[in-house]
């Protein structure tokens, strides 16, 4: 959309629908967790909705997403059949890979959204080699991969930014930094925090985001995407700070269990970026956006209630192409 | 902790954790590591409260880097540390398996015995609540098949404090496979320290009429198998090997020379498994000896699935175990015992 | 290249050249990565020139990052190219096994279909001249094991150009072993690409008395043991599977039921491994037949030495094979077969 | 010796006797190789003395070093046994290693030479984790790990730095640049060769030697592992341009293979740091320690000759301890 040089207020409705639909289904999620109707588990980005919706903001339709077990965010947010989703997520043949996947592997080509594991930081490389493929065919596709803070200390995320670097290749590499990887916090996990440094040494040309923010997000994506696309640029590294409301599984809360406290995620919830977009959207604009999501979120739920289990003869298809 | 003899009913866990305390105190070259051992889950209560027991240098979280923390354990122990290393999802040791099977099972032999690698790795084995094809595997079969490096996957609290602590004071790599599914299972455990023996099976139920040989969480379906089979008048003998590597094939082949028939149910995909290696070695054993029948069964042949009634189709149970029994030893197909999903998988809840 | 399908005598290694050519000319989105593979000994000559005939970009060498080139490959695939990774030392897939089992083996089941991972591992076995514990590695039973990737061990030139071509038009991931004491063996080759089917095992020479399967280098050896045998009067029918996984049971089983002995012999350690599977698939099929006889060969259970006499007796060889299939056949251990070492053993040479 | 307050005309005459043992060494290798006595892969370290000596002498006995498959010059700068090593090449029963090793996987416990592997970067985070141990148990044991540029491409690396920098541990990472991974030059595979950005990103002072300088290495090491053993910083990083005159694996030269010329050869052999130290000591110093030197080698290879193999048993011996 920031390509596609809208206005700025168009621009702030479609960053704010996109973050009120993902804030709106995880939060349907969580009502129904309860019932064990989806079993299996799911990873919420609730608070995290403005990283997604910022980058995929400035990509285009023909562009690449890869991503991780926390992914509805990003699903969503690349253009991704929502009623499939959350059919997937009940674990009906109807879902995006008939059930077989569940909340962690959410991928659909037809969106090119190209892949999520529940083994953290392996769809980095991924990235790299779609980008390589495309590179070779002479197309200016851009490949934005998604990641946390936990995955960049793998050393998978060095040896893929370092030859991405090597080939000039378009990568953009998203890291969702919201100081946990599950209970551990940065400290008991990097001498520092400077994940920027750590590409550019590297050349890689890097960015952070501060405290979540949606449009700086999509103004700095749609920027370092444009150089890229010129093939100015090869990769580049955004750093997004944000922060998850949720327990790191699960749809609860979990102040009680003492590794964070409810004081230190105080100012990210006040500061909650879906309401900060909204309250800037005109009242009757926001109004039919969140109608219009909130309808379409109640009709996802209920065709997956619906939806029947995939069959018994469905364990044994697929294994092979 | 007092060492009176006492023998108490304990959990799975818990019985690990006593383990884990005990070594702890004897020696203090023992230490425990790995993603999320000091969080506030301790690992479902197995490293609950240890740093706090014994320092944080002693218990102690990790960056996401499988394959150095693996390499770090290792200089660790070549300096003469005892480290236990433990994973939450025994699939991330495919990340680390340069440093296990390249590394710590070579190095003993490749420097002449100079060297020496006591590492204990605890892996632990997902299944239920969709845990997906990534969060479910066992891959004991890949330590199994290569030399210098021993597996065990007990599955009573007993043996889980036996072998956990023969495996601290073993002076070589010792992969721990632990079944989620197994935690909470309560049994009898002395309350001194002991050690279990690698390389010894356990006979848990006697039968003249089929072996069946069970490896980890099968162990307790291939107990209830036992007993649906005892209804139709087919007396099992289920054997738990307790150790992959080494294993006791004296027992299996002893069992199965009676019984004439074996059923291998692994805790895995069936080729190229634990359960091959067992009836191979049975079947090389006997020479000749005419008639014995064999069946292997294990995981279905694909990535587990994450939605429940396919998942319930991926593994073995106690009535499928059951069914594939009657049919070694009565060459039918008459029969389909009832019975429902284990309680350990049907309570099982997520969203973990 | 001309296509008139002439049959020439190729080696193993050009064979694999004119594969890779063949395929490359075919369809542009194959290409070939690796370390070292546009170096000046070109991988034994298997990638010699690709870079110069087909350009940098689809010939190309990459930084020691095997775990990250692996997705790279991955990624590519999914982008619907074809690459060839080609691994020096088939010990370094260990570095890998993350990106090869939790991820190219599962994306298309786990993601129900939708997503294809056309991916050629080429996995070279070292032998000979001291190479060690950490460069003489065959993981196949590793990769076996796994659901959702393919296993072939082509060991003639004519499998080997078959095999390639086939594994690089699969929609799948494919890993092809090539044993390096294989390079130079000759055979007859046809000119035109064609394809050898998964699946289907190799009859090598019929026989009565006995069935050797042999894996990798071990056919060679395997054939020269029948030789041997023919000597003492036993007449072995020698099986190549060519292919692992899938793996041809039907083809071993017939033989089987035929000689009523199964020697296999694995190139690798036996514990757990592709003859296990063999043995254990064959003593199932039985269905209680009697007095079918099995032994299992391989490496001995330790890490490969690295001093020449110590490695010489790590090895199976064409005299300990024939002897075992004796004792097979005969029950009786009266009997050294005499001879040498084999050829492309004893002449391979250093430094490398 | 650095430590050791000696003067320098006699640190001189140590780092020169240290290089000149392994470079006369390795010639002797490279004559009796075509022999087939040494019937296993050579990587020799002919033109890349320096670092090796150079770190050594900055290091007590008390200190730990662990190496690659390039050993030999690591094993005898680190105090090894002479005939142990030439009997382990030989594959003898007084080997090192009995023979089961070969060249390229030299270590013994005596010297604190506690690991080489012939996978490349395989005993990077070996160092962290002997320097851990010592870290735990209140020693200032200082932990050396040397490796090539190549191996810095390994994800490894990075994930060994980054846990060393958050604990603190004294190790010193010494990357051998020698400009190519087998065949494969620098340029082929990093997209900067800047090592020590790479490395100051985790915090770890970083710094580069420039064209195998022995006397600023020992004095450069000197200086870190002094600081390190005070404390006063974790981990350290030192990177040594030097260069391989030989072929990657084996006795010869490969100028012919076309990967690397001869003239881009010529100033590193010109500028040979054995003869640029050996000119700076008295002739008489300099021919005892040839005459002493050029003995003790000979021994060892006659020694080797005699020795006898490993008896067959010993092919099971070992496997567990
Ligand atoms: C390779 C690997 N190691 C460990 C885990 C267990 N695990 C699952 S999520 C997670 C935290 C990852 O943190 P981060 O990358 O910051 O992502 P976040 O969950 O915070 O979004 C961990 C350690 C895993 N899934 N994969
Ligand atoms: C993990 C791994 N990948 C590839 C190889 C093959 N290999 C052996 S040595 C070498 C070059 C390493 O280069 P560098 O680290 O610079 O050390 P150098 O040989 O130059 O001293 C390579 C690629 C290996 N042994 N291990
Ligand atoms: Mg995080
Ligand atoms: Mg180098």
């Amino acid at each position: 959309m920031v390509t596609k040089n809208c206005t700025e207020s168009q621009l702030l409705s479609e960053l704010y629908r996109g973050m009120y639909r993902i804030r709106f289904v995880e939060e349907r999620i969580v009502k129904i967790y309860h019932t064990d109707k989806i079993k299996s588990p799911v990873h919420l980005s609730i608070g995290q909705e403005a990283p997604s919706v910022g980058v995929c903001a400035a990509l285009r339709p023909t562009d690449v997403v890869f991503g991780t077990y926390r992914g509805h965010a990003l699903y969503l947010a690349k253009g991704g059949d929502l009623n499939r989703m959350v059919a997937e997520l009940y674990g009906k043949a109807s879902g995006v890979a008939k059930g077989k996947a569940g909340s962690m592997h959410l991928a659909d080509a037809s969106v090119l959204m190209m892949g999520t594991s529940a083994i953290v930081a392996t769809t980095i490389p991924h990235a790299v080699g779609y980008a390589l493929a495309e590179k070779f065919r002479g197309r200016d596709t851009v490949v934005a991969v998604f990641f946390g803070d936990g995955a960049s200390e793998e050393g998978v995320l060095h040896e893929s930014a370092n030859f991405a670097a090597l080939h000039m290749l378009p990568v953009l590499f998203v890291c969702e930094n919201n100081f946990y990887a599950i209970h551990t916090p940065l400290k008991s996990r990097v001498p520092m925090p400077n994940y920027c440094a750590r590409m550019e040494a590297y050349g890689i040309p890097s960015r952070k985001i501060l405290r979540n923010n949606v449009l700086e997000t999509a103004q700095t994506a749609g920027e370092m995407i444009g150089q890229m696309r010129e093939g100015r640029i090869g990769p580049a590294f955004l750093e997004i700070e944000t922060y998850r409301w949720r327990e790191h599984v699960g749809p609860g809360e979990d102040w009680a269990l003492g590794y964070r406290s409810r004081e230190e995620a105080e100012p990210w919830i006040r500061g909650d970026e879906v309401e900060r977009i909204g309250c800037q959207l005109d009242l009757d604009v926001r109004t039919s956006i969140d109608h219009a999501v909130e309808m379409e979120v109640e009709t996802a739920f209920r065709l997956a209630e619906e939806a029947a289990f995939p069959s018994d003869e469905e364990l044994l298809t697929d294994v092979f192409q | 902790m007092s060492f009176s003899n006492a023998v108490r009913e304990l959990s799975y866990a818990d019985a690990l954790y006593e383990a884990t305390v005990q070594e702890m105190e004897r020696d203090d070259n023992v230490f425990v590591f790995g993603l999320g051992v000091d969080d506030p889950k301790g690992m479902y209560g197995t490293t609950k409260d240890l740093h706090h027991r014994f320092g944080a240098k002693r218990n102690f979280d990790t960056p996401l880097s499988e394959d150095a923390m693996t390499g770090v354990a290792i200089g660790a122990a070549l300096a003469g540390m005892r480290p236990i290393h433990v994973h939450q999802r025994m699939d991330f040791l495919l990340l680390c398996m340069n440093q296990l099977i390249n590394v710590a099972a070579k190095w003993s032999y490749m420097f002449g015995g100079a060297f020496r690698v006591p590492l204990v790795v605890r892996a632990i084995v997902g299944r239920s609540w969709g845990q997906g094809a990534q969060h479910s595997q066992s891959l004991h079969a890949h330590f199994m098949h290569v030399p210098g490096i021993k597996v065990v996957a007990p599955t009573t609290p007993h043996d889980a404090k036996g072998c956990m602590i023969a495996a601290i004071r073993d002076n070589n790599p010792v992969i721990v496979v632990e079944h989620r599914m197994l935690y909470s299972n309560r049994g009898m455990v002395p309350s001194e320290p002991y050690t279990v023996e690698f390389g010894k099976a356990r006979v848990l139920t006697q039968g003249g009429d089929l072996t069946i040989v069970a490896i980890s969480h099968m162990v307790v379906e291939a107990v209830r198998a036992s007993h649906h089979l005892a209804e139709v008048g087919i007396h099992a003998e289920v054997i738990d090997p307790v150790s992959l590597s080494p294993l006791d094939a004296q027992t299996i082949q002893t069992s199965v020379q009676k019984t004439r028939r074996l059923l291998v149910v692994d805790h895995s995909w069936v080729e190229t498994s634990a359960a091959s290696e067992i009836v191979a070695l049975v079947a090389e054993s006997l020479n000749g000896d005419p008639g014995v029948r064999f069946k292997r069964m294990g995981f279905a042949p694909v990535p587990c699935p994450t939605t429940k009634p396919l998942e319930n189709l991926f593994y073995p149970n106690s009535r499928t175990i059951a069914q594939a029994g009657y049919r070694l030893v009565t060459n039918r197909e008459d029969w389909v015992p009832e019975g429902k999903e284990a309680n350990e998988i049907a309570e099982f809840k997520g969203p973990f």
